[in-house]
């Protein structure tokens, strides 16, 4: 067996469990169980980095979405022309006293433009054409009821059609929450995975010093002791390789290239502002479950030992 | 120190090894125990320092019922036990001197350099102080035990076949040791083969002599 | 130390490492380190059949994306009404010639209509109205030279507008790419820290089992002798914890909830027909990888051992 | 079988231990070597199985160079000599008729079951056959190690303080096994610190000698 080497065993050289104190050092160095450790906490915590940055991306999404679905609706007005004020003013009214309508707005001929554009080229003359009315919908935070004011609608004016983009959108909103769920499940069983193999890890190096824990408690050391001793070996070391593996991650993320904004989800790994603080609480997750772990696994192993 | 009253052994799924033991090591008191291998001599010791606890009857500790010790009680009570294990195993990651003062550092008592360059001089290891215990032979391992198990100048000493290893002046020589402790009021209880070692020690010593014979614990007199 | 347990270890107790031949017999059921390599090819396969579902969903929208790409042009023709049939003939003649274009076909008014539909309903009278002609462009595989065309068509038909819908989809396309490539990243990624995980537990058994090889080798037993015992029983447990991450991941996969095949990659992580085949390599894969990892391991090993 | 021509052996970084080893094992002889704890036995025997390799000199195993050896070579010449360690390992996991016959196994023999029987009982170990070695005594152990150097009727047997944890009676019983295969024209060494063992092989075989003294393997005659 030997040490663990490379730039990860360095870095856990430097941490307290490695100190010489007297119970870090009647725990040997215990090789391979030790890089496995160290390794396990990288890799988990890489992935656990990305799974946030996702489930952060999912989210922001999401709330864009949720957020462009509120004022999504429109109410095209097509009659002939010498109903078609009368019936706009109408719907108007009917909007006014709809519940979960915040605002509804008659798009002038410029903005009407701009929605033809991409087809027809901005030099439509759109004041000489027959074209329907629009009328934009904003809704507040509860929504309204699409169908209640369809009826409504339909009785007082019946050239009106909502047209109630949501149902574009929506999918698309429940696909991001989708992914966010999918991503905290993912984080959840990565926690679950790092937890098993530390627990197995540190079983395996306690195991493996059957020995030591033998001799030990033949010179009359008492559990806490020898407990203590692996339980901040394994702790000191998830949380090295814990640091580097999310340094890691977070340098991934970070090269990740970033889209443009409406592309959205696709290319919207990247974390901003307040969010790169969040991996930072990976290392700290792990170390705590690595000494929740070890300590069982200790406990465990103690009471088999007479 | 130990005493068993109507104390009796088995290994689980086996029949019993050692039945209706009545005995008492008092302190300052120098045994030997004898008896054919296989006979239960290492059982016999594992029940005195709680690594077994008997199947029936009762063992006590310094007092105390084993049974109704936890797990830091016997931890607490071998501190004031030294044992050489017939296997002697160590911290192969350690020397041989860090090996050796193990106990103090478990108990948390500093380490008297004097004493402990006498002691390994005496069971000459001196020349071997910082190697690791895999590069020792056996009988400088099984010196090594001896010197860890007396360091903390124990209550009770239980040596296990501690001079299987070494040749007949070493064994002599380590011999001497525990009566030297002996002499200073600690008990001793050394299982062995070695006839000649018990009749050795007759000059030095009024050892008593213990022999393990149809699954009991005999005292065997002068019968040599 | 404790023979593994569970679903798992009962499946790896079914396997051929575990039979009774007298190599397979001398290595000892080795504890944790034995559940530690069962668990790790469970983990890792499990993300490895949501990586190849990614990859290959990613793919397939990838593909579809580009395929879409290729028709998407669109020439918009607005004139005075007396030169406007002239330009649009000029455009349809200018890409007749033009590499790359395989076919050019003017919309018609029903087509027109249901393009503005969604703004204006069905019965616009677009007859009637001065709107400006569209062509609809399709691509040939190589496509054309967009900078080329526009400036050809500035001569020949000042009023053509080239609208390259490509503009629009390009990001997504690259942004689909862009995801495939991130999921073969991922998988090899996986791989590697399946082979870095069961090498470490496999010489942490090695280790561990010390005592086991220099019996051995102490009575004569041959280095392929001692290394086919820990190799045999390691790709099996690779082979029994792959088997069953794998199922269960193909069983996540199939239980993800599908949307509507236009919300596209969000949602398409689901694998179809031929694809449910590909994540069947992965238990082969995993099994190759420890029978190397674990080869590798004992070789290093027993020639520590003297 | 086993040839030493000026070979020398030292551990990394300590002076050598042993120099100037001239001696030979030749079919059917028997020795015993002896010497201070930490002499070296345990070394020499290490160079005739060659588990360590001379650093000056040579050594020849079955007539060939142990350098020019690889490692199934070695392995091969270790399949025609028993090995009794100091410290008796074992396979944990496995009964102890399976280690016994562990050899068999290794070398795909087949078990000759009446010699087993015999065997086992010879050792005393019948009533063991399926218990796990950490189940047994230290005495246990050593006569198991014995039987499974033995179960092949190898060439050379090379035993290292084969009786240091057996009563008086078991020594002689196990010294008697191993003359006997002696008469059977097999090679026997056996490290031992015990000077009654060797003078009670005197009636029983003519063995020679040896004596690690001043770093030196000396034959040592008659004078014990
Ligand atoms: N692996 C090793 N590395 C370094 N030194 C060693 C190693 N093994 C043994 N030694 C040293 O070599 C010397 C001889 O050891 P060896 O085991 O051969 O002695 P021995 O004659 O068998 O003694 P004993 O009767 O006590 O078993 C000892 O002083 C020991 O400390
Ligand atoms: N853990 C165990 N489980 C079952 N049986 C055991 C166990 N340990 C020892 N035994 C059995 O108990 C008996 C006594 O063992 P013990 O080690 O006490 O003998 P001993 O007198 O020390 O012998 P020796 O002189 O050979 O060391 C032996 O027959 C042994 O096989
Ligand atoms: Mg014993
Ligand atoms: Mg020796």
């Amino acid at each position: 067996m030997s040490a663990p080497s490379g730039p990860l065993g360095v870095l856990a050289a430097r941490l307290p469990g490695r100190a010489d104190t007297p119970a870090a050092r009647v725990v040997p160095p215990t090789g391979f169980t030790a890089q496995l450790t160290v390794f396990t906490a990288a890799a988990m915590s890489f992935l656990a980095v990305f799974a946030i940055a996702m489930a952060l991306a999912a989210g922001q999404l999401a709330d864009r979405w949720q957020a462009a679905l509120s004022q999504s609706a429109t109410i095209r007005v097509s009659a002939p022309a010498d109903q078609i004020e009368a019936q706009t003013a109408a719907v108007l009214r009917v909007l006014e006293t709809t519940p979960g309508v915040g605002a509804a707005r008659r798009l002038d001929d410029n903005e009407m433009r701009g929605l033809l554009a991409p087809w027809f080229g901005t030099d439509l003359p759109v004041e000489a054409l027959p074209l329907p009315r629009l009328i934009e919908v904003t809704e507040t935070g509860a929504g309204f009821d699409a169908e209640g004011l369809r009826l409504r609608l339909a009785a007082e004016a019946p050239g009106a059609v909502l047209d109630d983009h949501a149902r574009w959108r929506r999918p698309l909103v429940a696909a991001a929450e989708r992914l966010r769920a999918v991503s905290l499940v993912a984080l959840v069983l990565i926690a679950l995975v790092l937890a098993a193999m530390v627990t197995l890890a540190a079983q395996a190096a306690l195991a493996a010093n059957g020995q030591v824990i033998r001799v030990l408690r033949l010179v009359g050391a008492e559990d806490r002791f020898i407990s203590a001793a692996f339980v901040r070996r394994f702790t000191a070391r998830a949380l090295a390789g814990s640091l580097a593996g999310t340094l890691a991650g977070l340098g991934a993320v970070a090269l990740m290239p970033r889209a443009a904004a409406d592309v959205g989800l696709l290319a919207g790994l990247g974390l901003s502002g307040s969010a790169w603080l969040w991996p930072l609480v990976v290392p700290a997750a792990a170390a705590a479950l690595a000494y929740a772990a070890t300590r069982v696994a200790a406990a465990r192993t103690l009471r088999r030992t007479p | 120190m130990i005493g068993f009253s109507s104390a009796g052994f088995g290994y689980a799924g086996a029949r019993p090894l050692l039945t209706g033991l009545d005995l008492a090591l008092p302190a300052g008191s120098f045994h030997f125990l004898t008896g054919p291998s296989g006979a239960g001599k290492t059982t016999f010791l594992k029940l005195c320092y709680g690594e077994l606890v008997a199947t029936e009857g009762g063992v006590t500790l310094f007092g105390t019922d084993v049974r109704q010790m936890d797990r830091d009680g016997i931890a607490a009570a071998r501190r004031r036990i030294g044992v050489v294990h017939q296997d002697c195993q160590f911290l192969d990651h350690l020397t041989l001197t860090e090996n050796v003062t193990l106990p103090l550092t478990v108990a948390g008592r500093p380490v008297p350099e004097r004493d402990l360059a006498d002691l390994m001089a005496w069971v000459g290891l001196t020349d071997h102080a910082d190697a690791r215990p895999p590069e020792l032979s056996g009988g400088e391992r099984q010196r090594a035990a001896l010197a860890r198990a007396v360091i903390t100048a124990p209550d009770l000493i239980l040596a296990d076949e501690p001079t299987g290893n070494v040749d007949w002046e070493m064994a002599v020589r380590l011999l001497e040791l525990l009566v030297d402790l002996n002499r200073m009021g600690k008990a001793v209880l050394i299982a062995t083969h070695d006839l000649n070692l018990i009749r050795a020690s007759k000059s030095q010593v009024s050892a008593r002599l213990l022999r393990i014979r149809d699954r009991q614990v005999q005292a065997a007199g002068a019968e040599l």
